[in-house]
């Protein structure tokens, strides 16, 4: 069967934006090493087809709540490069003006909630705004991203209650890439199969192949529909693998190079890459100048981040309370 | 001369939520048994028959989840008042209250305050032992990005709640609950309250009592024991922990020369350590004795009556350290 | 089927168990109005069948974590009325030298590690307690009471993936009364039938009627003999009902006089006892002999602890660390 | 004279850790990452390997339930270590930690002591923003029941765990992050170590600094540099934030009748204020000018590094803030 036009050119932008998030990653990491970016850094490399998938089937009037995780999340939402790029310098025209970080990314369009360091601590969060929303009539969705680590928390197992026992619109977007940090799902889950924890709860779940964007999409439409349709939340799980470290401070003692070597085989970007490429969408020259397009914006994003300014040190307590009456 | 009429801290909270409620649509308030069971200590009483459940809201016991889901309700333009039973509890919601509530703001650069306001029963003298009797109001106050206040009068019991609700950032309201049953007048119609600014509730130019929440009513007996003796108490309300009035504990002090702290919080580590510390600080040429503090004893509550009795500040130790700061 | 003559035995000492609660906490009811006893105070009144059926699957080396509701599980612990009976007059030869009070009874000999009055709050401790006996090769079976409410807290999700993970000796003892205080179980879980909360951590579960003290020692029974067996946790529902206020300060809205009616027709003992009756096993003067012996030894505990004494004053921080080296 | 060889904090931790597990069978070591991972810093590197998964333990993401876990298991016999990987996540814990461990020997009338040794990172400096960087271990002082450390030195960092885990009672140990990757020497066979009292690392008459943890390297190198001024500052290493040591600070106080107390908490309620108020009250007459603080700014941490640095206690507050208390 052969895709429609349409189809074909969708598929084309999601391949674009998983290689943003790629190639904006892989800068971020050699500036890390450059001293441009301190802090933690957590890439999202190899995991991308999640993000994107995901975001396609949210609208601009929805929200997410993310992890440190989360630079694609910021993107696919509609940050641009250069907020994030700055933000990440610790200069004033970063998203939260050098005060977040990597870990801690805003966004009052993008309507982005974090940026969340504490893992599990964005579930409380995003079923809070789905209240808010159930309260004042919005028909929106609250989509909460996680990793397979925070279902350990009590936090997950008390918001996936609430969401359900008061029938909230919230998108438990569980990204499993099968460890914390260095802790593998079988040390960390007594059950491993996460879509079995939400039967407790009543909470419809499914689970998709996170290294494949078409895959995600489809199901994550599924889960907003039916979100939209119920009222009431829904847990998709998203198989994935991260290519990289956890930070940059990791020896990645706890799993074996061939692992890692064999989920590469997987990779999310080529793999679309290749079949487009096999349906005759894509030839070298368009990829090239789709690599070249990306590789601009990359840069223009560096050198707006070199460029901006520091915030001046007196504004150090600026808020810590807000300027203005509520 | 405005109408007054008697009622208690209880039902003075209990109208400050009704009116709230009232004014704001945004406002709805969330806990455990706040609704069905009429409140823990009956503040709620009888409003879920007047908002209905979508208002007041049963919450399941999740205290973290609950108190995170008042963050994002109040990110998502509502205003949640958020009741922890007793300050104990709150300390499994603590993850939510410092690393979210009070970081938002800062954290986003500005981008999303957090308009929510958290209240909580705190504090000893009913035998509820070690697992329900702490006053960490004093430690909360120590955590940048909230503010928090703890109401010891009928008029701040009624009045507090809708500045609070009207403020951009988290506030945290402490409710003594010794203090439910306590009787008192209220003006008629309500009078606006601010809620900043400690408050003079006593004159005096011997010695100054600096305290809150039930430990001010022990200072105020105290006071009028000491008059008794011919010493002149100045009685300060601090009403608000986070941040401190200065200005008046300053003011009061440089008049008085001589400064008491009574604090219900374990001693080490309370906020009459940062008291007295500010005091130390910005008017030392100005005092005649080192500051003194009547604090509780650095003991979990025991259940007995005797023992925690013995725990607690009392007027009698208020009274005798007073007299020993002055006679020398 | 007639019984055989040592479970008639047997039944009758059941009978006498739920009966020493039942009585000495009607008296404690009373002693609370007399000012006696003061804090909270929580009486387990139209459940005692689940402490004294749990019990029987016990063994003394057995440890119990128990709530805020645990006289009776002090008492089949083997604790004296006379120890508690102190304890909540607050007096020096209470089981904690009326530092504890009603809510926090503790026993050495009785192994009975609280009395936690944090809902949820005992529920990792058992793991830990469990976790020693696995690490030090004991045979033991740790048993954690707890109420319904408690598992919407994160501490039990937490503690059954622990538990199951970890394949430690743990009885969850759910004690669902239907209400935490004024809430409904429809009100806190978005499931109701807990049993099927326990899939997600793969535990092994079964519920019991909770007011037929025979039927919850043969489901006790059952599941400690699975966890002696495995090694790892079990979870037992027990269905029953408090025909009491939840605490002395509780104006009981939140349910029909109608509902308690109707539970009180259930009544542990009033049936076990009828049971007896018919079977010949119990007749009127036998009834009158036990409701006295019961009645003399609630009256000597009460006897005991107004004769005992306050701990000096000068002992009040005493005991915030220990006396001793470890 | 000892063998003395170099190492780093980091090691040196590591090496208390080793002893530990060798001398004590009870001994096990829990908390995220520990293992598989090889500690989050790095701390509990190579123990996996040596001991076995049975005795470093890792944990899934569940704070609350390992703590209270570790608190069970000391009642059972054992002797734990639960590690939390960052004091920002022991607010998941600190229920179990404040309303059971701190509570559970006193509320059974000293039946069951628990005999726990908690360790987390704490601290600023490393750009981890607003959810990574708090120094809440004076914070932490404040409760009854447990014991505070905070090793600063080589010695300390090796010899404070063996004593903490004799200790019948929860002992936190707090360890600076920044300090990890600190060189310096430690004697060849290990020193006994106490887990009270101060110690003066370096004499002076003029000025006592007060300090402990990363504070206190502040306050060495800037008692160095206030040398080069002709100010002779007394440094003094708190070690144990809970309790203490009044006699150390009091005794010193009344020798250079200035005191500055540099803190990494928010300066409002921080452990400072306390001492503050302590020197208050025990040596008032003995002052020649008001006690100072040097504290951090009260702001949840922002990530951008002049603003951090900005926010914490540094050298040049430390010398000003100094060289103002004697000159002016
Ligand atoms: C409450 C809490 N505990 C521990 C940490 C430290 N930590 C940061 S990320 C992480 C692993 C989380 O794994 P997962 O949820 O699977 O997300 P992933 O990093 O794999 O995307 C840990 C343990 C934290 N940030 N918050
Ligand atoms: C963490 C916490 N939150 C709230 C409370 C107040 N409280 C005490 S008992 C109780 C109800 C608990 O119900 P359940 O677990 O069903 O036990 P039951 O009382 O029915 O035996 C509540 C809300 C508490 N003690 N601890
Ligand atoms: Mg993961
Ligand atoms: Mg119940």
């Amino acid at each position: 069967m052969s895709k429609q036009l349409t189809d074909l050119e969708h598929d084309l932008a999601l391949l674009r934006q998983m290689l943003r998030i790629r190639r904006f990653e892989e800068k971020s990491a050699e500036l890390y090493s450059a001293m441009k970016i301190r802090g933690f850094l957590h890439l999202y490399i190899g995991e991308e087809a999640v993000a994107v998938g995901v975001a396609e089937a949210l609208g601009a009037e929805d929200a997410v709540v993310a992890t440190y995780r989360e630079h694609g999340h910021a993107m696919v939402r509609g940050m641009s490069m250069r907020a994030i790029m700055a933000e990440m310098y610790g200069k004033l025209d970063g998203c939260c003006r050098g005060r977040g970080g990597s870990m801690h990314l805003f966004g009052v369009k993008e309507r982005l909630y974090g940026g969340n360091a504490i893992v599990g601590g964005g579930l409380p969060v995003a079923v809070g705004l789905a209240l808010a929303d159930k309260l004042q009539g919005n028909n929106r969705v609250t989509c909460c991203c996680f990793g397979e680590g925070a279902v350990a928390e009590g936090e997950f197992h008390e918001s996936m209650n609430l969401a359900a026992l008061w029938n909230l619109p919230v998108l438990f977007a569980c990204e499993n890439n099968l460890y914390a940090m260095g802790t593998a799902l079988e040390l960390s889950e007594s059950v491993t199969n996460l879509t079995e924890k939400t039967a407790g709860y009543g909470v419809p779940s499914a689970a998709v192949d996170g290294m494949d964007v078409v895959a995600v999409e489809a199901a994550a439409k599924q889960a907003v529909a039916t979100i939209r349709q119920s009222g009431g939340p829904y847990f998709l799980e998203s198989r994935t693998y991260r290519f990289r470290a956890h930070s940059m401070f990791d020896p990645e003692l706890y799993r074996s190079k061939d692992e890692v070597e064999q989920w590469k085989q997987r990779c999310p970007i080529e793999n679309l890459k290749t079949q487009l490429q096999q349906q005759g969408w894509l030839d070298d020259a368009k990829w090239a100048a789709l690599e070249k397009e990306v590789a601009d914006e990359v840069a223009d994003a560096v050198a707006f981040a070199e460029q901006s300014d520091w915030e001046p040190v007196e504004e150090l307590t600026r808020f810590v309370y807000s300027d203005r009456e509520g | 001369m405005t109408e007054t009429r008697k009622t208690t801290y209880r039902e003075a909270l209990n109208e400050g939520l009704r009116e709230a409620l009232q004014q704001d649509e945004r406002v709805f308030l969330m806990g455990e048994d706040v609704g069905h069971y009429g409140g823990c200590f009956a503040v709620s009483k009888g409003l879920l028959e007047e908002f209905g459940p979508e208002r007041i809201r049963d919450t399941p016991l999740s205290e973290s989840t609950f108190t995170g889901a008042g963050i994002g309700a109040a990110l998502g333009g509502m205003r949640p008042i958020v009741e922890i039973m007793t300050v104990n509890f709150s300390l499994l919601a603590l993850d939510q209250i410092m690393n979210n509530a009070a970081t938002y703001l800062h954290m986003s650069g500005g981008l999303f305050n957090v308009p929510l306001v958290i209240r909580m029963a705190t504090g000893g003298g009913k035998q509820l032992a070690a697992q329900h009797s702490h006053s960490l109001e004093g430690w909360y106050a120590h955590i940048p990005g909230i503010k928090v206040l703890c109401p010891a009068t009928m008029e701040d019991a009624r009045g507090m709640l809708w500045p609070a609700l009207l403020d951009p950032d988290p506030v945290l309201i402490f409710e003594p609950a010794v203090l439910y049953p306590m009787e008192g007048t209220l003006p008629e119609k309500p009078t606006p309250v601010a809620i900043e600014g400690a408050k003079v509730l006593h004159q005096g130019k011997d010695l100054s009592l600096i305290s809150y929440g039930s430990s001010l009513h022990k200072s105020l007996a105290a006071a009028e024991q000491l008059a008794g003796e011919g010493i002149a108490a100045e009685v300060i309300d601090l009403r608000c922990l986070r941040p401190l009035d200065d200005t008046t504990i300053i003011g009061s002090v440089s008049k008085t020369h001589r400064a008491l702290i009574v604090d219900e919080g374990w001693r080490s580590g309370s906020l009459s350590a940062e008291i007295s510390a500010r005091i130390m600080e910005q008017a030392f040429y100005q005092l005649d004795a080192p500051v003194e503090r009547v604090c509780s004893a650095e003991v979990p509550m025991p259940y007995a009556k005797h023992l925690e009795e013995a725990a607690l500040p009392q007027v009698e130790t208020i009274v005798a350290t007073a007299r020993r700061m002055l006679n020398g």
